[in-house]
């Protein structure tokens, strides 16, 4: 009686669990097919659309174009300069993204204050115009493989400290960056997570940004990205274009080497 | 004699030089300290999120510079003793309230961003559903912690104030509290150290963990 | 003005099939601002479709259609080189046309 | 007094008009000739249908809807509808538990197939609804249920 019972027990305990994993992989398939349908007409397109306008329109008080804009493979080169970046740019003596470097470009081509468009809010203003171009920008350089130089000693130092940031844990919560993207094969609900201590794949991670919002419908660079992160992170506000962001930036995507870019991809 | 040994000492200086300078070019940078630095320029204070929320205690100081490593041991012990003193029991010893509230909050996610209005505790969730499968209803659940579905029923919590589910029952209320108190280097936000989760709302969450009647039992 | 649509329209068959992104809010009216003001509705409420100047297609839409509304439609007796024009009007009367060539 | 009168479009008067009478609900936008805002304001299935004028939809076979089993995010949830009968008038999309149940109108002519993708918001999971209102008088409908989960860290 005894016996039958426990063996009552652990067949009960042995049926969870298949049971569980059953529902969690059909949850799985449901997203991925949601997820293929939405990738046939990706609304990231009427930004890039934008951006390339915005790339070759005369603005600002110099009324210039952004055409003689130098992203780090020459003034003008737009096709490959996404999966270059962050990279070390002596004219400013900066390592920049492609966000701070549009700032650059927008104030020294055509006269637009890059501290002001700093100081905008995401998706209004100027922003919502560098959200365009780091939309067109970045489809310019779509199925190629990241490749972060990593020449420079303030490359490498940004490397190290980007490093640094991705596991510093710190505010009410205790999060990192680490706490949610230090290991494999996790989800948050019904999230994957990716490893970004590592390259984690085609088109996955830092290769897959910048990316439409489909719960905001906007279109989010990497700098909009990372403060969201930092956000849920419950961590004070981190600057536009502030060190820590292009650390994160060159930690992650040197250790995307190779991955191929989907940007810009489309997010939930 | 005395003017010959003069070059070769300096020849002999030079090559010592020489060989420092290709160990290193430029002197050793302190990546923890310019880290430091980085942090403190990089952010500013926004809404209720200010800017000494960068200031790290002894464990999260300790578990970032590991990068990801595991602590040496005298480091992961000392932590965990000194996170265990932070516990603080019930004031009332009761520790079991409502499953209901406490699925509510193990659904809420929110709470001490700096798009929240109040680091009050009412206005903050447990997240609990981010990281843990609970019931077996929701299935947009996280797995960055263990499945916490059938989480007393499988310690055999049949009534969580029986003496014999003491232990259980002050463990959970411990993880809950502080987490890092028996996991020096937990992922887990420490709900009653950090004031994010108040004793009535703990014990809404031990209910949906523990109580019999609750969906995570069933 | 609004920003401009994204047209493509491609033969499979003997019928053109033609996918639309159009940048618009489509703003519900049911959501508040950070103030708690009722944010106004504001959402494309018809949308026409011709081939070669001659309609095919209209639909009416409400505002639960998502954000940058996506469209997909399959013209018969289409060619490529046909023209496929699209037009759509929001509640506010704001109107934008734009045009693609079925490849 | 006059001026300001003399400046209202003669559609604003209309509309002023039906305000007047009841018709259109007070919150009504200007909107386009030609849309239906009782069909868009109406709560349920059977009061679109009433707005429209239809009967009340059968069930068919003959009508398809496509959607996902699960949304990642409400905010967008692809959705087509099509139907492969001869002699369809027109096409809806309707999400049962948005506060209007309506969300498109197609009107199919000789020139399109029966056949339209699109995507809507859900606030909740619900059933989504194709309806196919055919020339001959016939209301028909294909439905599916779309969970819509909560994502992200919820915030």
């Amino acid at each position: 009686m005894t016996r039958i019972l426990w063996a009552g027990a652990a067949a009960a305990i042995a049926a969870s669990s298949p049971a569980v994993w059953a529902q969690q992989k059909s949850s799985a398939e449901g997203i991925a097919e949601y997820r293929a349908m939405l990738a046939d007409g990706n609304p990231a397109e009427l930004f890039e659309a934008k951006g390339e306008a915005l790339w070759k329109t005369r603005r600002g008080p110099k009324n210039a174009t952004l055409e003689a804009c130098d992203l780090g493979k020459g003034p003008g080169v737009v096709k490959g300069a996404f999966v270059e970046l962050p990279r070390y740019f002596a004219d400013t003596g900066r390592v920049q993204d492609l966000e701070s470097r549009l700032l650059t470009c927008g104030e020294t081509l055509q006269g637009i204050s890059a501290a002001e468009t700093a100081a905008t809010p995401f998706g209004r203003g100027e922003q919502a115009n560098i959200e365009a171009l780091v939309a067109y920008i970045s489809a310019a350089s779509g199925g190629m493989k990241f490749n972060l130089p990593q020449g420079n000693p303030e490359e490498r130092k940004m490397f190290e400290l980007g490093k640094r940031a991705f596991f510093y844990r710190a505010g009410s919560h205790g999060f990192a960056c680490a706490s949610c993207h230090g290991e494999a094969g996790k989800r948050i609900r019904l999230q994957d997570l990716p490893d970004l201590t590592k390259n984690p794949g085609n088109g996955i991670g830092f290769a897959a940004w910048p990316a439409y919002r489909v719960s905001s419908g906007e279109l989010w660079g990497m700098q909009r990205r990372l403060n969201d992160c930092y956000r849920q992170q419950r961590f004070p506000y981190p600057g536009f274009g502030s060190d820590v962001t292009i650390a994160l930036a060159v930690y992650m995507g040197v250790n995307a080497k190779g991955a191929e870019s989907i940007a810009p991809s489309i997010k939930r | 004699m005395k003017q010959a040994q003069h070059p070769l000492l300096f020849a002999a200086v030079a090559v010592i030089v020489s060989i420092a300078g290709c160990a290193a070019p430029a002197p050793a940078i302190d990546y923890d300290a310019a880290t430091q630095q980085m942090m403190k320029a990089s952010f500013r204070d926004q809404g209720i999120a200010k800017v000494d929320r960068l200031q790290q205690d002894e464990a999260d100081a300790a578990c970032s510079k590991a990068l990801g490593a595991p602590l040496p041991d005298a480091t992961r012990v000392a932590i965990e003793a000194a996170n265990m003193k932070t516990v603080r029991m019930p004031s009332d010893g009761q520790f079991i309230g409502d499953w209901k509230v406490g699925e509510q909050l193990a659904q809420n996610g929110r709470g001490m961003t700096w798009t929240d209005a109040s680091t009050a505790t009412s206005s903050n969730g447990g997240n609990c559903y981010n990281c843990h499968q609970i019931t077996k209803a929701e299935i947009s659940y996280g797995t960055i912690g263990p499945s916490l579905y059938q989480y007393g029923k499988l310690r055999g919590v049949t009534d969580p104030a029986a003496p014999a589910a003491k232990p259980i029952v002050e463990y959970t209320w411990g993880k809950l509290w502080n987490a890092k108190a028996t996991n020096a280097c937990s992922d887990m936000p420490r709900f009653g150290h950090n004031k994010l989760l108040d004793e009535t709302q703990l014990k809404n969450l031990m209910a949906l963990l523990l109580d019999p009647k609750s969906p995570v039992n069933q | 003005m609004a920003d401009p649509m994204r047209i493509r329209a491609q033969m499979s068959g003997d019928k053109a099939t033609v996918r639309v992104l159009m940048a618009h809010e489509m703003e519900t009216g049911q959501r508040k601002d950070a103030a708690g003001k009722v944010i106004p509705a504001w959402y494309i409420q018809q949308v026409q479709a011709k081939l070669n100047g001659k309609d095919v297609l209209s639909a009416q839409w409400g505002p639960a259609v998502a954000k940058n509304p996506f469209l997909q439609f399959m013209i018969k007796g289409a060619k490529a080189g046909d023209k496929v024009s699209v037009s759509w009007v929001d509640n506010r009367g704001d109107t934008r046309t734009d045009e693609a060539v079925v490849s | 007094m006059p001026t300001r009168r003399h400046a209202l479009s003669a559609s604003a008067k209309l509309a002023l008009l039906l305000l007047g009478a009841g018709i259109l609900p007070a919150a009504a936008q200007a909107q386009a000739a030609g849309f239906n805002q009782a069909a868009f304001d109406a709560k349920s299935l059977a009061e679109v249908m009433k707005a429209l004028g239809a009967g009340a939809p059968a069930a068919s076979g003959d009508v398809t809807v496509s959607a996902p089993d699960i949304a990642e995010n409400g905010a967008v949830v692809p959705v087509g509808a099509s139907s492969s009968l001869p002699g369809v008038k027109r096409l809806l999309v309707l999400v049962e538990k948005n506060p209007s149940a309506l969300s498109a109108i197609f009107d199919v002519s000789e020139m399109v197939d029966a056949n339209f993708s699109t995507r809507v918001k859900m606030g909740q999971s619900s059933d989504v609804y194709a309806v196919a209102m055919m020339n001959d008088g016939r209301v028909l409908y294909a439905k599916k249920e779309v969970k819509v989960t909560l994502g992200g860290c919820g915030g």
